[in-house]
């Protein structure tokens, strides 16, 4: 089921890509996409019913989720934060050359 | 020694009765014309007045251009077999009597136009326009007939007709080439490049006394020459003789047709060069190729 | 004895030389180059045929060799004489002319190593990268030029481009084939192929290379606009020489692969891939004489011109029949150098008039006779008219299309020859003949170091027309090494089946012809001179005599019948715009685009991938 | 050892932090540190971190190919590092962080690492792009980059689940068909954006082309062979040449388009990244051929295109309008662009004849045709640009005046960058060895799993 998440979130993330106009948005977008994928990850990991991948006394062995795309996604998230930021970074760059957001205007500044 | 004395031969023969029939051309124009016309001698008198006069010139391109196109022509009719009188027997070329005519030809036209006459620029023009348009049916024409009897030699060629004239075997070869020899002659309705009337006789207009008498030998030596090999190439056999009353009947022939002709316009020349003759050249090559020959 | 390979590489150091001398004294650099070409040509004279150099090798199992044929001797020694003399012409000529004359110098020196190297090449891959260096040297030359001569060195790398590229993929499909590339043994090869379509491909290929080099119909377009607008010297290399190379590779791709010994006859003896590329020659020819009657610029006229002379000597090695075959090789030579004489004489005149425009000049001749005299005989010569060596190469290929019977090959060769007689007459008429304008009252003769090469080649194209046993001679020897029946002369008599003639004689009967005129105009009174502005003109009174000069439209009446004729440059010209055109749809629809743009991309290429996955 | 070619500009870049003007002068140093480390380090030497054993530790894997690569990348980052005045004071930092990723991206013997590397070596390349104050090009880059990213971290994930690792070796061992369906397509995908392949490298002439020197200097030579290392390692050692039509098609598709588009570019830098785009095409298409000798032509030509761009690069962000005042800088530039189009004599022709010889080996025709009419396009721009700078036509004198003459040591290193591609051009060797390892050692999966993983 968690799948469908995922893949509906990437959807609405090209979707966003597709439609909107502004710099930002695209970036959110962009973020979607990324939680979608992260989500999917985690998916692709659980196994239904399974415990949680914490060796413990209480946990019988073998009876785990599989524990490594979880530390995938650890990475992953850190990443896309990383991106997240220096992209937001370059927006107010953006913003401080052309004055506007907007892809358009932005263009058509370019051109000038 | 021979040589020389066939040369000399050549050149006379053509220089008496190149001039005799120019005068006779003129009688029958006139007579066409309802006139009485000047006497056959007329244009040996022409000419001897014209050289012994005090002339202008305009520079040495000018005397040199007009030595040069008779040099050429000179040196080009001593190729021509005269029926059985061929001053090189086996060097005839017809390639080297067609282009060396135009040494003749180009020290005309540069003599001419050094003149600085803008009337004798646009006839050399023209002139050399009519060429690209006769020049090519009339090559088409010959080769097929050197392609028939294997061989470039005008006097080999002129001798293979044993049984028949080429003229007869290649009808539409003859015609074309007939055709081509007003073009070559500048008659009527191919005179487009002197046509007195729109530019003062083209390239002579500056020309006077001595110069005008040189060139008129010239003219007369190329008419010689045109004319001859049109004889040797299309009527059969012949001696000397013989030669001379074929190409006094092409002469009057071509005089005749030209004289109740109008002139054409320049791109009509080439036009109608490039339409009807041309066609029926590549028709005669066709049929020679096919062995189609009577 | 000199190794040939050393020889470049003097010349590849020499260019180096050259530079440093030019940058200190222009003259000295331009004297250095001439010695060293002349040197190299005396060297070239003595190469004995067939010896032999290791080079290097760059694909195993091909030794890159230099051999010595008499085909390569040939083609060189022409090179070199007119690499040399236009060499020494460039003396006087650098002093006022590139814009970079140290540059020019090594060019020229890296231009001509490739050249030689080319000539000697024994196998494909070698010539190909000596043609390279030949095309990287000229190219160089070209944007010294006038204004277009940048946009036309372009076109000039771009369309030999084309030609050699289609020279390399035949190479490597031989190379992938058989293992080897020297020159005997393809052909050798060649002979053993089943494959009609291979050989095709093979010959058709390594000639595009020649086509694209020596101006063929469809890969004409550069000479124009590249001989046109090149340094007024470098234009006589270009199409004197440069041209040539393409020639050669022509030669080989049809006599050294031997085209009808490979393939099936045609039509009375040749084969029918022969056939296609004497049709290509005919339509050069056709474009060739008819764009030259149109043009104004004289540059761009004889470029023209060398088109349709192209075409020539492509029938003539096309027929490759013994007379042909000598008869295309001996017009390389007449082109050669009555194309270096063109060029060399319209040197001279932009040099001292700086135009090359015909209408903007005239009445040259009064102060410039000894140009004039070379343009004159170049003139003859390349109009082939008797008594220079330019007829006898046209008479060759002649005889051969009228023995073979191709008589519409003879027809538009015919054609060529006439209509030559029309283009060569218009600089004639227009620059040098007619009325001196104003402006070039204070026109001065070129100096003697720019008349002794133009006249030097003069002398040799009259030369070679009443004696033209050493280039006859090269020819049988070509003939015998490749397996054609050498053509038969004894003396100065050229026998063919068609029948024989005898230069020395054609030259007498003219000499005594011009003295019989001589004569009689000595003995009859002379002629008043007067100026040529003194002048018949139906009794008007003229004002201006630049105005009574006929040279703008000389064949107006002639050109209006094909006003409307295609155009091959505006074809490519499209092209390129169409190229150009796509690049920017392209540019614009996936590189020029908002991130929206690109996320489209991804999910339609994602699409795509999986759609064919699946 | 190999983990210090990482740790070591890392270490550098965080401890000089507070001293950033100054670290300019240090990146000489570690470059030149890293070199030497390398040819120091033994080949064929695998490196597990933290002591854990392959496949469930990070292995870092210097073997024939890395080892080259190593050497190529570093020569080109100390090359750049003698060049201070091209480099922005405050990319200083970022160039060590560029050559710690990128020197982990070719030792990485794991899927996710590599993931891991990419993404820093994107995030530094996207603020090495936003240099000049192209912020908008340089977002761009970032939009692009990372929806790459997020595919090639799907691909990561789809090929653990379908062989249960994400060590290269182990996955190389245990690929089957059902993941190869799905996998390769998400790499592929995720690299496309770095490899610059049609239509998803729109990113390019924006970011090549923003005026900075450094930038394309470093990302259309050091940058794309990274990648171009990756995406061989990837593609031909862990999936064994699967995949590779589709990329050959996608290739070629790249190389003719990016040539169209270069032909109608009115700036130079422009036309150069359309000319490296299209190289990359024909770098990916000739080693889809998938075999040794067509490896090594791929390796041989890139090693080629970078030389050349490096010089082409440089020289065309930093010239104004001729060369009048630097003619030297001229010749390098020409000699760099003659190599480029293949003329005989530079390093380009040799890579030519190697492509072409590899694609009639293996029966391809359409390869040569595509190569050869592309090169005829290039040669129609990079000549007129030549041209162009040569023989400028009515430069004004002010302008003139305005031109500055280049410093000796970027003269220098130009070059020397351009009489190496002479040498190349004679002596191809040591290129070719180069080329010849690493297209061994990619091939040779074999060799690299059992070196990897031990014998097993």
């Amino acid at each position: 089921m968690v799948y469908y998440i995922s893949f509906i979130l990437i959807g609405i993330g090209i979707y966003g890509f597709l439609t909107q106009k502004n710099l930002f948005k695209h970036l959110i977008s962009l973020t979607i996409i990324d939680t979608a994928i992260n989500i999917f990850i985690i998916s692709l990991g659980y196994i239904s019913g399974e415990e949680a991948p914490i060796y413990s006394k209480y946990t019988p062995i073998a009876n785990f989720v599989d524990p490594l795309p979880q530390a995938l996604v650890l990475t992953a998230i850190v990443i896309g934060v990383g991106i997240l930021a220096l992209g937001v970074s370059l927006l107010i760059k953006v913003y401080e050359k052309y004055g506007t957001l907007d892809v358009e205007e932005i263009v058509a500044k370019e051109g000038k | 020694m021979m040589t020389i004395i066939r040369v000399a031969a050549v050149l006379l023969t053509g220089f008496f009765v190149g001039l005799t029939l120019e005068g006779v051309s003129r009688k029958i124009i006139a007579r066409i014309q309802r006139r009485y016309g000047p006497p056959w001698y007329q244009n040996f008198i022409d000419v001897f007045k014209a050289l012994s006069k005090n002339g202008i010139t305009h520079g040495w391109i000018f005397d040199f251009g007009i030595l040069m196109a008779l040099g050429g022509v000179i040196a080009t009719l001593a190729f021509v077999p005269l029926g059985d009188l061929v001053a090189f027997p086996g060097l005839d070329n017809l390639f080297i009597i067609v282009y060396l005519f135009a040494v003749g030809a180009l020290g005309m036209a540069m003599g001419m136009v050094g003149s600085g006459n803008p009337n004798s620029s646009i006839g050399v023009a023209r002139a050399l326009t009519q060429m690209l348009g006769y020049e090519i049916p009339y090559m088409i024409s010959v080769s097929a007939v050197m392609y028939y009897y294997k061989t470039a030699s005008v006097s080999e060629l002129m001798l293979s007709q044993q049984d028949s004239w080429t003229l007869l075997k290649m009808p539409l070869g003859g015609i074309v080439a007939f055709i081509s020899l007003l073009g070559m002659l500048g008659k009527k309705p191919f005179d487009t490049p002197i046509a007195p009337a729109e530019i003062a006789s083209g390239p002579m207009v500056e020309l006077s006394a001595k110069y005008m008498g040189l060139l008129m030998l010239m003219h007369t030596f190329s008419i010689f020459v045109e004319i001859g090999l049109f004889v040797d190439i299309f009527l059969g056999i012949s001696n000397y003789w013989t030669f001379l009353i074929k190409f006094t009947v092409i002469w009057i022939l071509a005089t005749l047709i030209s004289s109740v002709l109008p002139r054409f316009r320049i791109e009509q020349v080439v036009k109608f060069y490039w339409k009807v003759p041309l066609g029926l050249a590549f028709l005669q090559a066709l049929f020679v190729l096919l062995g189609w020959v009577f | 004895m000199i190794p040939i390979s050393y020889l470049v590489l003097v010349f590849l150091f020499g260019s180096v030389v050259s530079y440093l001398i030019t940058k200190a004294n222009r003259i000295v650099g331009a004297i250095f180059n001439f010695l060293l070409t002349f040197y190299a040509l005396f060297v070239l004279w003595n190469l004995e045929i067939g010896h032999t150099e290791k080079l290097f090798s760059i694909l195993e199992g091909v030794e890159n060799t230099f051999k010595v044929s008499s085909l390569g001797k040939y083609f060189s020694i022409i090179s070199l004489i007119v690499i040399s003399l236009v060499s020494f012409f460039i003396i006087e000529w650098i002093r006022k002319k590139p814009s970079r004359p140290a540059a020019f110098n090594a060019f020229v020196l890296i231009m001509s190593a490739g050249i030689i190297g080319v000539f000697f090449s024994n196998d494909l891959l070698t010539l190909y990268i000596f043609w390279e260096i030949a095309v990287l040297g000229s190219f160089l030359i070209v944007p010294m030029g006038k204004e277009d001569s940048k946009k036309a060195a372009v076109i000039y790398v771009v369309t030999s481009a084309i030609g050699s590229y289609m020279y390399l993929f035949a190479t490597f499909s031989i190379y992938n084939k058989y293992g080897i590339l020297e020159f005997d043994q393809v052909s050798r090869f060649l002979l053993n192929e089943p494959s009609n379509l291979f050989k095709w491909f093979i010959i058709l290929f390594i000639a595009s290379a020649g086509i694209a080099k020596s101006g063929i119909f469809p890969l004409h377009t550069w000479l124009r606009i590249t001989h046109g607008n090149a340094p007024d010297a470098f234009s006589a290399i270009l199409s004197g020489q440069l041209v040539k190379m393409g020639s050669y590779v022509l030669a080989i791709s049809l006599s050294v692969f031997p085209s009808t010994k490979l393939l099936a006859s045609f039509y009375s003896g040749v084969p029918l891939l022969n056939y296609i590329l004497i049709w290509l020659g005919n339509i050069s020819i056709i474009i060739g004489t008819f764009m030259a009657i149109r043009q104004n610029d004289m540059k761009q006229l004889i470029a023209y011109s060398s088109v349709a002379n192209g075409g020539y000597i492509l029938v003539g090695l096309g027929v490759m029949n013994s007379i042909g075959y000598a008869g295309g090789l001996f017009h390389v030579f007449n082109h050669a150098i009555a194309a270096a004489m063109i060029f060399l004489s319209f040197a001279a005149v932009v040099y001292r008039t700086g135009t090359t425009k015909i209408d903007e000049m005239g009445g040259l001749i009064w102060k410039m006779p000894w140009t004039f005299v070379t343009y004159l005989v170049g003139i003859i010569s390349l109009a082939g008219i008797p008594p220079t060596s330019g007829f006898i190469s046209k008479w060759m290929i002649f005889n051969a299309l009228l023995t073979k019977g191709m008589f519409v090959t003879l027809t538009i060769t015919f054609i060529g020859s006439v209509g030559s007689f029309l283009y060569v007459f218009r600089p004639l008429a227009g620059v040098f003949l007619g009325q001196l304008k104003k402006k070039h009252y204070e026109v001065k003769e070129v100096s003697p170091v720019m008349l002794i090469p133009m006249l030097v080649l003069t002398l040799l194209t009259l030369f070679i027309g009443v004696y033209p046993k050493p280039v006859l001679d090269f020819i049988v020897s070509i003939e015998n090494s490749l397996g054609i029946k050498p053509i038969e002369y004894s003396g100065t008599i050229i026998k063919t089946s068609l029948g024989q003639w005898d230069t020395l004689t054609v030259f007498t009967m003219f000499a005594v012809g011009f003295i019989i005129a001589l004569v009689l105009y000595i003995i009859f009174p002379r002629g008043k001179k007067v100026e040529l502005t003194d002048q018949y003109t139906g009794g008007e009174y003229l004002f201006n005599y630049d105005l009574y000069h006929y040279a703008t439209g000389f064949y107006r009446f002639l050109e209006r019948l094909y006003d409307k004729h295609p155009s091959f440059e505006k074809l490519y010209g499209m092209l390129v715009s169409f190229f150009k055109s796509m690049g920017e749809i392209i540019n614009e629809l996936f590189y020029k685009v908002s991130p929206s743009g690109y996320v489209f991309w991804i999910s339609i290429v994602i699409l795509i991938l999986f759609w064919v996955r699946w | 050892m190999s983990a210090l070619l990482i740790a070591v500009p890392l270490l550098i870049a965080f401890l000089f932090v507070p001293l950033k003007n100054k670290i300019k002068y240090i990146l000489p140093f570690v470059a030149l540190f890293s070199l030497i480390l390398i040819l120091k380090l033994p080949i064929e030497q695998v490196n597990f971190l933290g002591g854990w054993k392959a496949p469930f530790g990070i292995t870092l894997v210097l073997d024939n190919s890395s080892y080259y690569s190593l050497i190529v990348v570093n020569i080109i980052f100390f090359l750049l590092s003698l060049i201070p005045q091209i480099i922005e004071k405050d990319l200083s930092l970022i160039f060590l962080i560029l050559m710690a990723s990128i020197n982990g991206l070719i030792l990485t013997g794991d899927l996710f690492n590599s993931f891991v590397f990419l993404e820093i070596t994107s995030v530094a390349a996207y603020i090495l792009s936003s240099s000049k104050r192209n912020y908008y090009g340089a977002f761009k880059y970032l939009i692009l980059g990372s929806i790459a990213g997020a595919f090639y971290l799907l691909g990561t994930l789809y090929s653990y689940i379908g062989t249960g690792s994400l060590n290269l070796a182990d996955i190389s061992k245990n690929i089957n068909s059902e993941f190869l369906a799905v996998v390769p397509i998400l790499i592929f995908i995720g690299l496309a954006v770095e490899t610059k392949i049609f239509p998803l490298a729109g990113w390019v002439p924006d970011v090549y082309a923003s005026g900075s020197a450094l930038t394309p200097a470093i990302l259309a030579t050091g940058v794309t062979f990274s990648m171009m290392y990756l995406f061989g390692r990837i593609f031909i050692t862990v999936f064994h040449g699967e995949f590779l039509n589709v990329v050959y098609i996608f290739g070629l598709i790249t190389v003719v388009v990016a040539e169209l588009s270069a032909l109608k570019q009115d700036n130079l830098l422009r036309a150069l990244s359309f000319s490296s785009i299209a190289q990359a095409g024909l770098f990916l298409s000739v080693i889809s051929m998938n075999s040794y000798e067509s490896l090594t032509a791929g390796y041989f030509h890139l090693l080629n295109d970078i030389t050349a761009k490096f010089v082409l690069f440089i020289i065309a962000a930093s010239i104004g309008k001729s060369f009048i005042k630097n003619k030297t800088t001229g010749i390098a530039f020409s000699i760099a662009s003659f190599s480029l189009i293949g003329f005989p004599l530079f390093a380009g022709f040799r890579s030519k004849l190697l492509i072409l010889k590899t694609a009639f080996l293996n029966q391809n025709y359409i390869l040569p045709i595509i190569l050869l009419f592309a090169t005829i396009i290039e040669i129609a721009y990079v000549l007129r640009w030549n041209i162009k700078l040569w023989y400028p036509d009515n430069i004004l004198p002010q302008e003139k005046e305005k031109t500055q003459k280049l410093s000796w040591n970027v003269n220098l290193i130009l070059l020397i960058v351009a009489l190496v591609i002479i040498v190349i051009g004679f002596y191809p060797d040591i290129y070719l060895k180069i080329a010849q390892n690493i297209a061994s050692g990619l091939t040779n999966y074999r060799a690299y799993v059992t070196n990897v993983l031990g014998g097993m």
